[in-house]
C-alpha cells in the first residue's frame, strides 16, 4: 500500500518523534509513504493571522505538488497542517473566483483532488480491521485521549468524527489495550498558536487540560498534534509554575503509544526527546479478567 | 497598510461580508461563542460583543474592535462556530479583523508581540519556502527582547533532545514561493 | 413629441389585483388609460402563449400581475407563474422580442396606488420603447 | 348564432360624468353578433333588472354583458336577475367601465373607446360562454378526528356535541396526548390530569363518538363531504369487550423493565400495560416487542392470570373502512431528542433531562410521586439549571422557529421547583422571554420576582461532569458577554418542539401540504387558519405549529365548528369554475397524453389518473382526470398542459382567445 505524504515542518524540528514513530509503524505494516517532492510549509497560524491570500496560497502550492505527483491521499500528520491544508483545499474548491487568482499566484493550476488524511485517519489506515500489525506488548494505561481543536473543527469541512466528544483515538488505543477514560476537555483548545508570543496564556489553558487528565486518573495523555504536543509537554515548566503545582503525566504521539505496543523501542520511537519523560506509575497485577467496558463506565467507575 | 480613503467610508458590516462572505447580522447576540470560548475572559471584549460592535456600525465603535485585544487572541480553535446556532463564522471574521486592523493601523498596543511573532514564522518561510525554529526563536527574540527569555531556557532543552535543527531547510521552489508572498501581501493589502 | 400611445394587455388575477385596481377606482386614483385588463382566476392560469397571442393582436405592452408570494388565493399558483416566467422569457430571449415589454408585478388587494403607479410606469416605458412592430415583422417573417 | 344584449349603466353621474354612454351603445350595439344595446341611469336598481330580464325575454338572448361596476360588486345581482329570466347565470358577463374606466380616467374620447373595448371584449368572451351548473355534492355527516390529545378531544366533543358522529383514532394505547403527562399547566398551575381526565372520560362515553385506540389512518380516498378512511387496529392482544381492567394480567407480567413512554423513560412499566392509571380506554395492551411470549414462545401468564379470559395472544390487526364527510387533522408534536445534543451531554449524562422528564418528575402520579429527585441517584438536586430555546432558534439544528411554549413550561418549571425545594437554586439561561399570552408575562415575572428563579441573558456553550456535579458553561450576555460557570446537579433542557417523524406520511395521506419542519399547513396563515388546502381536511392543535393548551383548544373548537358548517346541510353546492379533462370518442378517448404534469403543479391534488380500458378490461390508456370535489379552479393545470387537454370551465382557452382577438 502507499500513500502521499506532508510531513510539514516541525515533523523536521521540534516534532521529529512524530514522524519517527509514525515511519516505524507504516513501515512495520508495509505502508509505503511518498513525500510530496520540493513541499513548502503551510503557513501555519502565522499566514492564517496575517494574510488570507497567503494563507490559502501556501497550502495550494502543497496540494498542486500533490496532485502533480497523482497521489491520490495525502497523510498529514501535523494536525495544524492537516487543518490548514483541508480548509484551503475546501475555500478554494467552493470558490472558483479565489482558485482562479490562486493559481495565477502559485504558478500552478490547483485541482485539489487528493484526498487529505489526519494522523488519527492514517493510523486507522496502517492500524486498521485487517492490519498484519500484532500487539505484542499491550499498552496498558488509563489514557486521555487529546485531540485538540485542529483535528475536528470545522467539521462542515473536515467531516471527521463526532466535534464534541470524538472517539476514533479512543478507539485505537482500546485496541492496543489501553483504557481511555472519559473526559470533558478532549477538544479544547491548548493554546496552539500563542505558544510563544502568550506563553501566559497557554500555561494556563494546557494546565487546565493536564488538571482534568490527571483528576480522572489517567496515566498519561495521548495526542495527534505537535502543537498540542509542545504545549503540554514543553511547556510544562510554564504550566506548573502557572498552576503553582508538580505534574509527572507523559504526552505521548497515538504513533508512539502504538509504536510500543507493536513492540517496538522507546528509543526507535524517539521517546527520548520528550521533555517530559514517559514513565508511568507502577501498578500492582490485578488477577481480574479484562473488563470489556464503555469508557463512560470505567469513568464512573474513578468518580467513586 | 496605507489607508483607502474610499473603502474607509465603507461600513465595517459590508467589508467583512465582502471580505468573508459572512454576515455579522445572522448574529443575534445569544453569546454561546463567548460561553464555550477558551479565551473569552482574556480578551478586552468576548467574541459575541466583538460582532455587536459591528452590527451596530456607530461611530467609535468599528475602530474599538478593530483595536481590540480580543481579535489578536482569537486562537481559531472553531469552539464558536461549532456551537454557534446561527452558524457565524466568527474565526474567519476574526481572521478578517485582523487583517484588516493591520490596513488600518489600528492594532492593539499589546497585539504587536503576537505579530512580531507571526512575522518572525513568516519570514524564514519567504526565504526559504519552510519554517525555522532556531531562526523563529532567534529572532522573535531578537524583535521582542522582553518576552523571549522563557524559549531561551528551553531552546538549549530543545536542541540537545534533537529538535531544533541549527540550519535552515531549503527548498528548490524558494523563488515561487518569494512571489507567493510578494503577491498575497499586494493583494492584500489593496482590499 | 409621438402622437404614440402603446396599447397594454393586463393579465390579472381575481383576488389580488383585480381587486387592487378595483381600489384604485373606488379611491378614485387617476392612471393612464392605455391598458386592458383580462381577469383570470390567478397568475397560475396564465399560459404564456396567451403573451405571444396579445402580442400577436398588436399589444405593445404587458402587464402580469398577481399576489403577493405566501398571499396567493389557491397557495401556489403564483409561484408557477413566476417559474414559468423565468422559462418564458428566455425562450423571448431566444425570438429575439424584447423582454422589456413583459412587466411582472405583485399588486394586491390592498394596493390600489400601487397599481396606478405601476401602470403609468409600464405605459412610459413602452411609450418610449415605441409601437411593437418588432412582433409584427418577427412573426411574418415567420410565415413567409 | 349569438344573440348577445349589452347593458350599459351611468351609475348616476359615476360613469356618465366620464363617459360618453350613449356612444359606447351605439357602438356596442353594432359589434357582431350583439341584438340589443340599452343604457339606463342604474342598472342594479330593480327598473334596471327588469330591463335585462325583459330584453332576454322578448329578443331571446343566448348572452348578457352589463357594462357597469366592477364584478366583484354586482356579478352574482345580475347573474341572479339572468336566472330569474331562465338564463344560466354563466351566460352573463360583466365589464368594468367604473372601477376601471370611468373612475381612474379623465372625462374625454380615450376613456369612452376603453370602455367600448372593455365591452368589445366581453361580448367576445361571453359569446363562447357555456351554460354551467353548480356542483352539488352529498355530505356524510360523521367526522374522522385524528389523534386524541387535548385537541382531538376537543374538536371531537364539539362536534359529537353539535349532533354529530364522530371517529377519533388515537396512535397509542390511550387518549389525553402530551397533556396527560404535565405536571401543572401555566399560566394558573392547575392539575392537568384533573382537569383533563374529566374530558376524556367524557369522551369514552358519549353516544355519538366511537373510539378507535391503538390505532392508525392507513389511507383517505375521496374528497369533501365523501371520504374513505381505512383505519387500522393494531392487535391489541386484550379484548375490550371482556377486559374490566382489573390490572391483574400488569401485576403478574414478568416483564418489568421496559422504559415507559408515557413516564418519558423516567419510570418502567410491563409488557401489558395501559400508559398510566388514568388512561382511557383503561383496558391494557401487549407490547409485542417486548413480550416474552412472543420473544421466547412461551409465558403466557398474564392469560392464565386473567380471570375474564381477555388476553388474545393470537389477534391480528385488523382494518376497518369508514366513510366520513370531513377530517380532523390533531395529530400533535413530538419534542428534539437527545441525539441533538453532544454539547450539552444529552442522552450521556442522566441528569440532562428534558422538559416532559421534569413534567414527570414534578407529577404527582409520576415515577417520584412529585418529588424532584435526579435520575442518576435519586438525590434531591441542590441546583437546577434550565436552558431554554434547546435546538430552537437554531439555524444550525434545522429549526430556526420559535417553539412558541417553552419560555412558559421553563418559568413553570422554575417555579414548580422552588415550590418542592425550597432551599435549592433554579438557574435559567434564557435568549428573549416570549410571553405574550393573558396572563403570562405576569407568570413569568412571579417566577423571577417571588419565587427567586434567576434568570441569565445568554445561551449555554457546554456541560460536563466533573466531581459528580454538571459544569454548566453560560454566559451573561447582560454583563458584557461574561462566560457564567454553574455546578449544577440536575439540568432541564426546554428541547424543541418539532413535528411528528411520521408527519410527512400522514400529509401525504391526507393530500395536505406541509412546512419545511413538516407541520401541516393552514389554507391560508391569517383568514383560514383551521383549513388545509385540501377541502373537508381541517386542523387542530400541535400538528400545525408549536402551541399551547389554550390556543390547541381554541383552534380545535375552530375545526370543529367549520366541521358542523359543514355538516349543516346534507348537500353541498359548489361553484362549477373548475377545470375539466376533455373527453372523446373512441379511439382517442382524450386528447391528454397522460404526462401529469397537471398532477404535480396542483396545489389541491385534485388531478386522479383513470384507467380507459377496453371491453376486455385491459388499460388503453391513462389519463387525468379532475376530482370535482378537489378542484378550486385556480387554472394552473391548464396553463402547464401542452396539449390542451385540460381546460377551465368559465376561463376556457377559446374564451380568453376570443378576449386577445377582441383587443
Ligand atoms: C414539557 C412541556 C410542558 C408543557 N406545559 C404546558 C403548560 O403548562 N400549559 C400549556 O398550556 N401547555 C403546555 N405544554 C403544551 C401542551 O402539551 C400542548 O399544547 C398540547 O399537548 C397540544 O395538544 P395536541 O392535542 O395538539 O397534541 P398532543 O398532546 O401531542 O396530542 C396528539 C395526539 O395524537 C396522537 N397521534 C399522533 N400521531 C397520530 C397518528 N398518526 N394517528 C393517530 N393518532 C396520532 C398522539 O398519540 C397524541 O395522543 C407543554 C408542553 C411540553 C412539551
Ligand atoms: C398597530 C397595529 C398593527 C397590527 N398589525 C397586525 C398584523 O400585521 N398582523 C396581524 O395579524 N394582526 C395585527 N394587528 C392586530 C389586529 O388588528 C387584531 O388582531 C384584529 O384586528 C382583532 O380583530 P377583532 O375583530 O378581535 O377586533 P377589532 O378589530 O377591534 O374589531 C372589533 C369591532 O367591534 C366594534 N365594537 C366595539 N365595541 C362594540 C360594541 N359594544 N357594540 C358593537 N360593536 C362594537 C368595533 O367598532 C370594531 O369594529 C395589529 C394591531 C395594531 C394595533
Ligand atoms: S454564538 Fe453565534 S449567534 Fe450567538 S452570539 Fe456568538 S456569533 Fe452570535
Ligand atoms: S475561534 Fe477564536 S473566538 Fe472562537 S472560540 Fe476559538 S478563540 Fe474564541
Ligand atoms: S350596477 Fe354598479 S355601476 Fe351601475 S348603478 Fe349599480 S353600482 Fe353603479
Ligand atoms: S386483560 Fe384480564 S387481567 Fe388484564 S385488566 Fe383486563 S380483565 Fe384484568
Ligand atoms: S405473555 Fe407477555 S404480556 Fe403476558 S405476562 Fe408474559 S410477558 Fe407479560
Ligand atoms: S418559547 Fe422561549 S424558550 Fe421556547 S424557543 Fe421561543 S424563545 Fe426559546
Ligand atoms: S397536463 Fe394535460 S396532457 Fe398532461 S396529464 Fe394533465 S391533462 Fe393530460
Ligand atoms: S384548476 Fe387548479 S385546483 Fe383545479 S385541477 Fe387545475 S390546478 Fe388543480
Amino acid at each position: 500500500m502507499k500513500l502521499g505524504y506532508f510531513p510539514g515542518c516541525s515533523l523536521l524540528g521540534s516534532a521529529r518523534e512524530l514522524e519517527e514513530s509514525l515511519m516505524l509503524v507504516a513501515k512495520k505494516a508495509g505502508m509505503e509513504l511518498t513525500t510530496i517532492p520540493d513541499w513548502n510549509c503551510c503557513g501555519s497560524t502565522a499566514a492564517h493571522n496575517l494574510n488570507h491570500l497567503l494563507s490559502v496560497s501556501l497550502p495550494a502550492r502543497i496540494l498542486a505538488l500533490a496532485d502533480k505527483a497523482g497521489m491520490k491521499e495525502v497523510l498529514v500528520p501535523c494536525s495544524a497542517c492537516y487543518n490548514r491544508l483541508a480548509m484551503a483545499q475546501y475555500e478554494l474548491l467552493e470558490n472558483p473566483d479565489l482558485k482562479k487568482e490562486v493559481s495565477e499566484i502559485i504558478e500552478m493550476d490547483f485541482e485539489g483532488t487528493a484526498k487529505l488524511l489526519n494522523v488519527v485517519e492514517g493510523m486507522e489506515k496502517i492500524f486498521g480491521e485487517d492490519s498484519v500489525l500484532k500487539v505484542e506488548k499491550p499498552f496498558e494505561h488509563k489514557v486521555a485521549c487529546y485531540y485538540g481543536c485542529l483535528l475536528v473543527r470545522p467539521a462542515k469541512v473536515l467531516k471527521f468524527d463526532r466535534p464534541e466528544d470524538p472517539q476514533s483515538m479512543d478507539r485505537l488505543m482500546k485496541k492496543i489495550g489501553a483504557d481511555p477514560i472519559d473526559w470533558p476537555d478532549k477538544v479544547e483548545c491548548c493554546g496552539a498558536g500563542l505558544s510563544v508570543s502568550r506563553t501566559d496564556l497557554v500555561a494556563k489553558l494546557s494546565g487546565k487540560i493536564l488538571e482534568s487528565a490527571v483528576k480522572r486518573g489517567a496515566e498519561a495523555i495521548i495526542v495527534a498534534c505537535p502543537m498540542c504536543h509542545s504545549n503540554l509537554d514543553m511547556r510544562r515548566e510554564n504550566i506548573e509554575k502557572a498552576a503553582g503545582k508538580k505534574y509527572s503525566i507523559p504526552v505521548l504521539y497515538l504513533t508512539e503509544a502504538i509504536g510500543l505496543a507493536l513492540g517496538l523501542s522507546e528509543k526507535e520511537l524517539g521517546l527520548h526527546r520528550h521533555l517530559v519523560p514517559v514513565v508511568f506509575p507502577i501498578r500492582e497485577k490485578k488477577a481480574e479478567p479484562e473488563k470489556a467496558e464503555s469508557a463512560e463506565e470505567s469513568a464512573g467507575a474513578v468518580e467513586e | 497598510m496605507e489607508g483607502h480613503p474610499e473603502d474607509q467610508d465603507q461600513s465595517l458590516m459590508s467589508r467583512v461580508r465582502e471580505g468573508t462572505g459572512e454576515s455579522a447580522y445572522k448574529c443575534y447576540q445569544c453569546g454561546k461563542c463567548s460561553a464555550g470560548c477558551p479565551l473569552a475572559l482574556e480578551m478586552d471584549y468576548p467574541p459575541s460583543q466583538i460582532l455587536r460592535m459591528i452590527q451596530l456600525g456607530l461611530p467609535g465603535l468599528e475602530e474599538k474592535a478593530l483595536g481590540s485585544l480580543s481579535i489578536w487572541l482569537c486562537l481559531a480553535c472553531e469552539t464558536c462556530v461549532a456551537r454557534c446556532p446561527k452558524e457565524v463564522d466568527l474565526p474567519k471574521i476574526m481572521d478578517f479583523l485582523r487583517q484588516e486592523s493591520l490596513r488600518r493601523g489600528l492594532t492593539h498596543p499589546t497585539a504587536k508581540n503576537i505579530i512580531k511573532f507571526h512575522r518572525a514564522f513568516l519570514d524564514p518561510v519567504k526565504y526559504t519556502g519552510r519554517a525555522f525554529e532556531v531562526g523563529l526563536i532567534a529572532d522573535y527574540k531578537a524583535r521582542n527582547p522582553i518576552s523571549a527569555f522563557q524559549d531561551v531556557l528551553i531552546a538549549p532543552k530543545m536542541f540537545f533532545k534533537g529538535k531544533l535543527s541549527l540550519a535552515p531547510h531549503m527548498i528548490k521552489g524558494r523563488g515561487e514561493i518569494g512571489r507567493i508572498f510578494e503577491r498575497a501581501m499586494k493583494k492584500e493589502s489593496k482590499k | 413629441m409621438s402622437e404614440f400611445e402603446p396599447k397594454i394587455v393586463a393579465f390579472v388575477c381575481n383576488w389580488c389585483t383585480y381587486a387592487g385596481a378595483d381600489l384604485t377606482g373606488t379611491s378614485r386614483i387617476k392612471y393612464a388609460s392605455n391598458v386592458r385588463m383580462i381577469r383570470l382566476p390567478c397568475t397560475g392560469r396564465i399560459d404564456f402563449m396567451l403573451l405571444l397571442k396579445a402580442f400577436e393582436q398588436g399589444a405593445d405592452g404587458i402587464i402580469v400581475s398577481g399576489c403577493h408570494p405566501n398571499d396567493c388565493h389557491y397557495t401556489a399558483g403564483n409561484f408557477h407563474a413566476r417559474r414559468r416566467w423565468m422559462m418564458f422569457r428566455s425562450l423571448l430571449d431566444f425570438l429575439g422580442i424584447d423582454t422589456r415589454r413583459i412587466h411582472f408585478a405583485w399588486v394586491s388587494a390592498a394596493e390600489g396606488a400601487k397599481w396606478a403607479e405601476f401602470v403609468n410606469s409600464v405605459t412610459d416605458q413602452v411609450r418610449k420603447l415605441g409601437p411593437n412592430e418588432q412582433y409584427q415583422k418577427l412573426s411574418q417573417a415567420g410565415v413567409e | 348564432m349569438a344573440r348577445i344584449g349589452v347593458f350599459i349603466c351611468h351609475c348616476g353621474e359615476n360613469i356618465a360624468g366620464t363617459v360618453d354612454v350613449f356612444k359606447v351603445a351605439e357602438a356596442a350595439g353594432k359589434f357582431p353578433g350583439v341584438v340589443h344595446s340599452v343604457e339606463y341611469k342604474y342598472m342594479c336598481s330593480d327598473p334596471g333588472q327588469t330591463m335585462i330580464k325583459d330584453a332576454i325575454k322578448e329578443k331571446k338572448l343566448t348572452g348578457v354583458v352589463v357594462a357597469a361596476c366592477s364584478p366583484r360588486m354586482h356579478e352574482p345581482t345580475f347573474r341572479r336577475a339572468c336566472a330569474e329570466a331562465g338564463l344560466n347565470p354563466f351566460l352573463c358577463e360583466m365589464a368594468n367601465i367604473r372601477e376601471h374606466c370611468s373612475w381612474v380616467h379623465e372625462k374625454g374620447e380615450a376613456t369612452t373607446q376603453k370602455a367600448i373595448e372593455l365591452i368589445r371584449i366581453m361580448v367576445e368572451k361571453v359569446k363562447r360562454n357555456k351554460p354551467l351548473y353548480s356542483i352539488k355534492v352529498p355530505v356524510t355527516k360523521t367526522a374522522l378526528v385524528l389523534g386524541g390529545g387535548i385537541a382531538g378531544i376537543q374538536a371531537a366533543l364539539d362536534i359529537a356535541n353539535a349532533g354529530h358522529q364522530v371517529i377519533l383514532v388515537e396512535r397509542s394505547p390511550s387518549i389525553g396526548g402530551h397533556m396527560l403527562q404535565l405536571s401543572e399547566t401555566f399560566p394558573t398551575l392547575d392539575c392537568s390530569q384533573c382537569i383533563l381526565t374529566p374530558r376524556m372520560v367524557e369522551v369514552a362515553q358519549h353516544p355519538k363518538i366511537t373510539l378507535y385506540t391503538y390505532s392508525e389512518l392507513e389511507s383517505l380516498d375521496g374528497f369533501i363531504g365523501n371520504f374513505k378512511a381505512r383505519i387500522r387496529r393494531k392487535a391489541r392482544g386484550v379484548d375490550e369487550k371482556l377486559c374490566t381492567g382489573c390490572g391483574v394480567c400488569i401485576q403478574k407480567c414478568p416483564q418489568k423493565k421496559i422504559p415507559s413512554e408515557f413516564d418519558a423513560g423516567m419510570g418502567k412499566r410491563t409488557a401489558i400495560y395501559v400508559p398510566c392509571p388514568q388512561s382511557v380506554p383503561n383496558q391494557p395492551v401487549i407490547d409485542r416487542e417486548h413480550c416474552t411470549y412472543y420473544i421466547k414462545g412461551k409465558c403466557k401468564i398474564c392469560e392464565k392470570f386473567c380471570e375474564r379470559k381477555a388476553i388474545r395472544l393470537d389477534q391480528q390487526d385488523e382494518i376497518i373502512e369508514v366513510n366520513v364527510g370531513a377530517v380532523v387533522a390533531a395529530t400533535g408534536f413530538d419534542i428534539l431528542h437527545s441525539k441533538d445534543f453532544p454539547e450539552y451531554g444529552y442522552g450521556k449524562y442522566p441528569d440532562v433531562i428534558d422538559g416532559l422528564q421534569f413534567e414527570r418528575l414534578a407529577s404527582a402520579s409520576g415515577p417520584t410521586l412529585g418529588a424532584i429527585k435526579r435520575p442518576s441517584d435519586g438525590k434531591e438536586p441542590e441546583t437546577v439549571v434550565f436552558i431554554a430555546c434547546a435546538g430552537s432558534r437554531d439555524d444550525a439544528k434545522g429549526i430556526p422557529y420559535c417553539s412558541k411554549i417553552c419560555c412558559m413550561y421553563t418559568a413553570k418549571h422554575a417555579m414548580l421547583y422552588k415550590h418542592k425545594v425550597h432551599n435549592g437554586k433554579a438557574y435559567v439561561f434564557y435568549m428573549d422571554i416570549r410571553a405574550g399570552g393573558k396572563n403570562y408575562e405576569e407568570f413569568v415575572r412571579r417566577a423571577i420576582e417571588e419565587d427567586g428563579a434567576v434568570y441569565l441573558r445568554g445561551r449555554v456553550s457546554r456541560i460536563y461532569e466533573e466531581d459528580g456535579k454538571l459544569i454548566v458553561k453560560g454566559v451573561d450576555t447582560l454583563l458584557g458577554a461574561q462566560p457564567v460557570e454553574i455546578k449544577a446537579d440536575m439540568v432541564v433542557l426546554a428541547t424543541a418542539i418539532v413535528a411528528n417523524q411520521d408527519a410527512e406520511s400522514l400529509a401525504q395521506k391526507l393530500r395536505v401540504s406541509y412546512d419545511p419542519y413538516h407541520f401541516l399547513s393552514e389554507a391560508h396563515p391569517k383568514l383560514r387558519p383551521v383549513e388545509t388546502n385540501t377541502a373537508g381536511i381541517f386542523l387542530a392543535g400541535a400538528c400545525q405549529a408549536p402551541k399551547d393548551i389554550p390556543e390547541a383548544v381554541a383552534q380545535a373548537s375552530g375545526a370543529a365548528a367549520k366541521v358542523a358548517g359543514l355538516f349543516s346541510s346534507s348537500e353541498l353546492s359548489r361553484e362549477p369554475v373548475i377545470a375539466v379533462v376533455n373527453r372523446l370518442p373512441p379511439p382517442v378517448f382524450s386528447t391528454c397524453t397522460g404526462c401529469f404534469l397537471c398532477e404535480k403543479a396542483c396545489p389541491y391534488q385534485a388531478i386522479e389518473r383513470e384507467e380507459i380500458k377496453d371491453r376486455k378490461g385491459n388499460v388503453i390508456k391513462v389519463v387525468a382526470k379532475v376530482n370535482p370535489g378537489l378542484c378550486q379552479g385556480c387554472g394552473t393545470c391548464v396553463a402547464l398542459c401542452r396539449v390542451k387537454a385540460i381546460d377551465l370551465q368559465g376561463f376556457t382557452n377559446e374564451q380568453v382567445y376570443c378576449e386577445l382577438m377582441a383587443l
